[in-house]
């Protein structure tokens, strides 16, 4: 069994508009000190183990599904666990 | 980071071919200029020249509509058109497409499709009020089509609901040519008070020029012209940035824009979005339309990324940006009313007398041209064309076997193109603002006009397997269904706004096909007395050398002068007696029963008369007027029994219908024609007002749809025919 | 009576219930901004809409505005507050009502008529309904399948809390809730837009006895 | 500076009808091995050093905005950077 994190975030040149709301609204709540802002995505995966390497599945998951590649990237981490900490 | 090449190298290495302009043009360029056009300038001609803002190609096409009436203010040529309807008020409205877009990045796409049209209606000074959809999509057995379709909906709902405009009304058709080349367009509606009206134009020498809205970065630069060979992948990525929606930002833009409009009178000179070709085609546009120059300071534009050079800021298609011509003086108060939306408002450049447009950049002039040499020095084709293969001999119509004609109408009713569209327009808020009347599912969506005792008819039609087959009747018919719909729902046809989805006018049996499609709408505008107010061009739209089929959308805006005259396709009462209105003839080709039983569509299209389409509409008309109508619905793909489902649906109430017809005609898709329903105790006065145009055919009741032809006769379950009907693309959609 | 219609940025429905309470019901309505610290009025109205664009969470920024402690206070005070849709969805983040709203079930969109059931037709917002009567009302969001913890649950019901419920639940929410009460029954929070429902010219006015029930006002034979 | 990452996911008593959609998509797709999916939101801030300790900062912006904590429950991680690193 494999725990896999995935984590998605819109490309740098690509506008974020919940990012620069959020922002804002740190900024009128007083967290002044709050430079920048970006929302992206968070996926927690549990995988039983397969034929296939669970880099290569995750790899086309997120390039399939998971992931729009015109305006997202992606990156992940993949833990092995032994299947009873997976429940 | 993109180099600037220098003049002389642009003309070595021929650069500006990547860019879009031909040898000729970029010719042209030196003559205007009386020198090399440097990188930037190049870029700007390039933009600017391009069919999308020129319309080199479409503009000899495009003089065939007509375009004057004595209730049009504002016709083509400025973001949107306007259309008197009294008590000092007017409605504006245009269509945009955004094919490309959409297929590259359905959601977004979509979304900012929708976006970009309500800036064209809010930039003329009237809020929106509602906003329609044209779909056009490969066949649903494949899943990146499924994709597409459901993003492509996602997205319009997204930004639609966001911004709180309804989407009262739209179309979706299917067939493989629009695989590849999905055709999204959309329309938005506005209501103005006339003494709002506004102009895209930056007159008065030192007036100050202000940028409003969102940041610019590097998207969609290359959205107006195309993408050029020379940019190695990684480049690519990074230049033509997809454009993301932000209709929250959209929704404080169109408030704080329709507040100065309406209430500082004083300091607004004029008003336009940044659509395609973003700042270059705004600023130019309304400088030149006001017969002044411009100087401009890039450095002053409000930037989302680092390091963009002029031609990327000029170009940038980001998204919730408008342009803006304040009188001197108003700088700071303008600054203040936008702030109190929370947006940016950046005093770019100001309005000169001498007649050129000046750019700077990091202090220097990038750029030093003629302005009227960007907006109307732009050549003009006249393609050559040439009438295609398909279209030279003459055929019989197809002739369809119908043995089990309840089997047939069952099958029909799961036809893609005709099955319940509710899966889809349940996702858009079609009722925000509270002024629908008649939502989604009926004929034309009905928006009341509050404070008066009117309502306006809003649709969307095109039929693009008629102009495959014929492109000029095609043409006429697009019109001519979109009239339909208005009349059925009560209104009276004011006027159409259009977006011409072709392949490439290079091709010429393309060039043929938009001559012969604008032509047909041409007629059919002037027969029914309907002017285009407004417009849209989409052309290549093909991959692999094969282009879709011929596709002009046609929106139109129909004016319901009494509410009492509103009326819906739904059969309301047991008794009420059906008359079709128009006469019905064997006509098959392009059909939904054609379609469907061959897997194509092939032959010569049927007769279609514009006089007889007049008539037929004003009996209709004069019916609802007389105040004895119950239900009136147009007849369309699938013909008089899919018509009468339809009819049945919705109240879940059944007819019993006789005709004298072959049963196969009962699925013919003969034009001009309606059903409508009426008391019976008013069979003398509906008798006198359709004479000779109709028919009575039977009544509504019971809960069956109980048809008898000239050769059989059939019974549907009502609630049969509406499960097959209503889940059919919900469970292709999956 | 006079209504506030609290208005933040990116609010829709806003004009819509102002032209329910002016046209509809015949009463005052003005409205409130979302900077304000104070305002005068006898009953608050949270329109629908989609508030800063429902970033984050929907109502999740709306419900850190300064207007909403002048909120608060007023329903501390023991004075009705309506919030519908977006509204809903303010009150349950700014903690005047409990659980919240998440992604409807099938992930879309839903605008449509829908069937709901009056559970509870004795509180200030319903006294115009029958028991258990059906109504129509148009539901329009994506964000509308309401969760509470069963503890929670247990509350709303032995409080007569829950107050309208789908009769076919198009958005996946526990228990079928529609709309519901604080404990104190001064606050309503719902999924449907009674003031979609509050016009005979748009076919259906079972929202108008909504706020009818507010003002006292008797039902006007149809 | 620090670059903070905070991760949100519904509590885990809390169906997610959005984790279950994608769950039940990358078992059409044939991921039949993906056991469970969780969906959450991924923030990246760049924050300013300023007198209060970042961890309480941030801590105190995840209750008061970022997440619902009725349904939702954070973490994070904070990295301090140097300035020049941050942009
Ligand atoms: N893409 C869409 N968006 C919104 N409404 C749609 C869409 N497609 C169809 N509809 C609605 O569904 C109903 C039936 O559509 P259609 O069959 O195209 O009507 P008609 O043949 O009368 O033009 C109409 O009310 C139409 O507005
Ligand atoms: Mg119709």
């Amino acid at each position: 069994m494999y725990h896999v994190k995935i984590y998605i975030t819109y490309k740098e040149s690509i506008l974020d508009p919940q990012g620069e709301t959020i922002k804002k609204t740190l900024h009128q709540l007083n967290y002044q000190n709050v430079a920048s802002v970006t929302v992206g995505k968070y996926f927690e995966i549990d995988l039983a183990a397969s034929d296939e390497a669970p880099e290569v599945e995750v790899e086309r998951m997120c390039a399939e599904l998971l992931a729009n590649v015109n305006m997202e990237s992606y990156r992940y981490e993949i833990e092995a666990v032994s299947v009873n900490e997976a429940i | 980071m993109m180099t600037e090449l220098a003049p002389e190298a642009i003309k070595t290495t021929q650069h500006y071919l990547n860019w879009g302009l031909t040898e000729d043009e970029y010719q042209r360029i030196q003559t205007l200029i009386g020198r090399l056009p440097n990188f930037t300038e190049t870029g700007l001609f390039a933009a600017m020249w391009s069919e999308h803002c020129a319309y080199k190609n479409s503009k000899p096409l495009l003089k065939q509509f007509p375009t004057t009436g004595p209730r049009i203010l504002q016709g083509p040529g400025e973001g949107a058109g306007i259309i008197d309807i009294g008590d000092h008020q007017a409605v504006v409205f245009k269509a945009e497409s955004h094919n490309h877009p959409t297929a590259v990045e359905p959601y977004q796409g979509a979304a900012t499709g929708v976006g970009g049209i309500i800036r064209d209606i809010f930039s003329m000074g009237a809020r929106p009020i509602a906003m329609l959809d044209s779909l056009h999509f490969g066949e649903l057995n494949q899943a990146h089509t499924k994709y597409l379709l459901n993003e492509t909906i996602a997205g319009i709902g997204g930004y639609g609901n966001c911004i709180g405009i309804p989407t009262v009304g739209g179309e979706l058709t299917f067939d493989p040519v629009f695989e590849a080349n999905p055709v999204m367009n959309a329309m938005c509606v506005g209501l103005l008070d006339n003494t709002q009206q506004q102009k895209g134009a930056a007159a008065g020498a030192d007036n100050l020029i202000y940028y409003v809205g969102a940041k610019t970065g590097r998207d969609g630069i290359q959205g107006a012209i195309f993408a050029s060979a020379e940019f190695n992948d990684a480049e690519e990525t990074n230049r033509s940035a997809v454009q993301v929606g932000d209709p929250f930002a959209e929704k404080q833009l169109m408030e704080a824009c329709l507040v100065l409009i309406k209430e500082h009178p004083e300091m607004l000179v004029g008003i336009q979005d940044m659509g395609a070709a973003g700042l270059v085609s705004s600023s130019a546009e309304m400088g030149a339309k006001a017969g002044y120059g411009m100087i401009l300071d890039l450095d002053q534009v409000p930037q989302r990324e680092k390091g963009m050079i002029p031609y990327e800021l000029m170009l940038s298609e980001s998204q919730e940006r408008m342009l803006l011509c304040i009188h001197q003086g108003y700088g700071a108060a303008v600054e203040q009313l936008f702030a109190d939306y929370g947006l940016d408002a950046v005093q770019i450049g100001h309005v000169t007398d001498a007649k050129q447009y000046v750019l700077y950049h990091h202090g220097a002039v990038v750029a030093d041209v003629p302005i009227r040499s960007l907006v109307q020095d732009a050549p003009v084709y006249h393609r050559p064309s040439r009438q295609p293969e398909r279209l030279k001999h003459q055929t019989a119509q197809y002739q369809p076997l119908v043995d089990d004609p309840a089997k047939t109408l069952c099958a029909l009713l799961q036809q893609t193109s005709i099955a319940s569209k509710a899966d889809v327009y349940r996702q858009y808020d079609s009722q925000v603002q509270t002024n629908t009347v008649v939502t989604p599912g009926s004929d034309a969506g009905v928006l009341r006009i509050r404070g008066t005792h009117k309502s306006l008819a809003v649709t969307t039609d095109a039929n693009p397997r008629y102009l495959y087959l014929d492109p000029k009747q095609g043409g006429m018919i697009a019109v001519c269904e979109a009239a339909r719909n208005v009349v059925a729902a009560g209104g009276e046809p004011l006027g159409i706004t259009d977006c011409l989805n072709f392949g490439s006018p290079e091709d010429p049996e393309i060039f043929y096909e938009l001559k012969e499609a604008t032509a047909g709408m041409a007629q059919a505008c002037e027969a029914l007395g309907t002017p285009v107010i407004s417009g849209n061009v989409s052309l290549y739209n093909e991959s692999n050398g094969e282009a879709i089929f011929p596709t002009p959308m046609v929106g139109m805006v129909g004016l319901i002068a009494q509410n009492e005259w509103i009326t819906t396709q739904r059969f309301k009462n047991a008794g009420d007696l059906i008359y079709t209105i128009g006469t019905t003839a064997g006509d098959f080709n392009g059909s939904e029963l054609q379609k469907m039983q061959q897997g194509r569509i092939s032959g010569s299209l049927f007769k279609f008369d514009l006089a007889t389409e007049l008539a037929n509409q004003q009996v209709v008309q004069q019916l609802i007027r007389a105040g004895i109508v119950q239900s009136a619905h147009d007849l369309a793909e699938g013909g008089l029994a899919v018509g009468l489902a339809e009819s049945c649906f919705d109240g879940e109430i059944g007819c019993q219908v006789s005709v004298g017809l072959p049963t196969s005609w009962l699925f013919a898709e003969t034009q001009s024609r309606f059903i409508v329903s009426v008391p019976a105790n008013q069979k003398a006065a509906a008798e006198a007002i359709i004479g000779e145009t109709g028919q009575l055919i039977g009544k509504v009741g019971g809960t069956a749809l109980e048809i008898e032809t000239s050769g059989t006769q059939f019974s549907l379950p009502v609630t049969t025919a509406k499960q097959l009907w209503k889940g059919a693309l919900a469970c292709q959609l999956k | 009576m006079r209504f506030a219609v609290i208005q933040f940025p990116g609010s829709n429905c806003d004009w819509d219930l102002y032209y329910a309470v002016t046209e509809g019901l015949k009463e005052t309505a003005l409205f409130v901004d979302y900077r304000a610290t104070s305002f005068t009025a006898d009953a608050v109205l949270i329109p629908g809409g989609f508030s800063y664009g429902d970033y984050l969470r929907s109502g999740a920024i709306a419900r850190v505005a300064p207007v909403m402690q002048a909120v608060k206070d007023f329903a501390a005070s023991g004075k009705p507050v309506l919030g519908i849709c977006n509204g809903f969805q303010i009150l349950t983040e700014a903690g005047l009502l409990p659980g919240a709203l998440r992604v409807n079930r099938d992930q879309a969109f839903i605008c449509q008529n829908q069937a709901l059931t009056v559970a509870n037709a004795t509180t200030r917002f319903t006294n115009q309904y029958q028991a258990n009567e059906t109504i129509h009302l148009p539901i329009a969001h994506g964000e509308g399948n309401y969760y509470c913890s069963p503890e929670q649950l247990a509350t709303l019901k032995a409080n007569g809390q829950i107050v309208f419920t789908y009769q076919d639940n198009p958005n996946g929410s526990i228990a079928d809730i529609a709309g519901i009460t604080n404990e104190a029954g001064n606050v309503l929070g719902m999924m449907p837009h009674p003031e979609r429902a509050s016009d005979s010219l748009l076919g259906n006015t079972d929202g108008l006895r909504l706020l009818m029930s507010l003002c006292g006002k008797e039902v006007q034979p149809a």
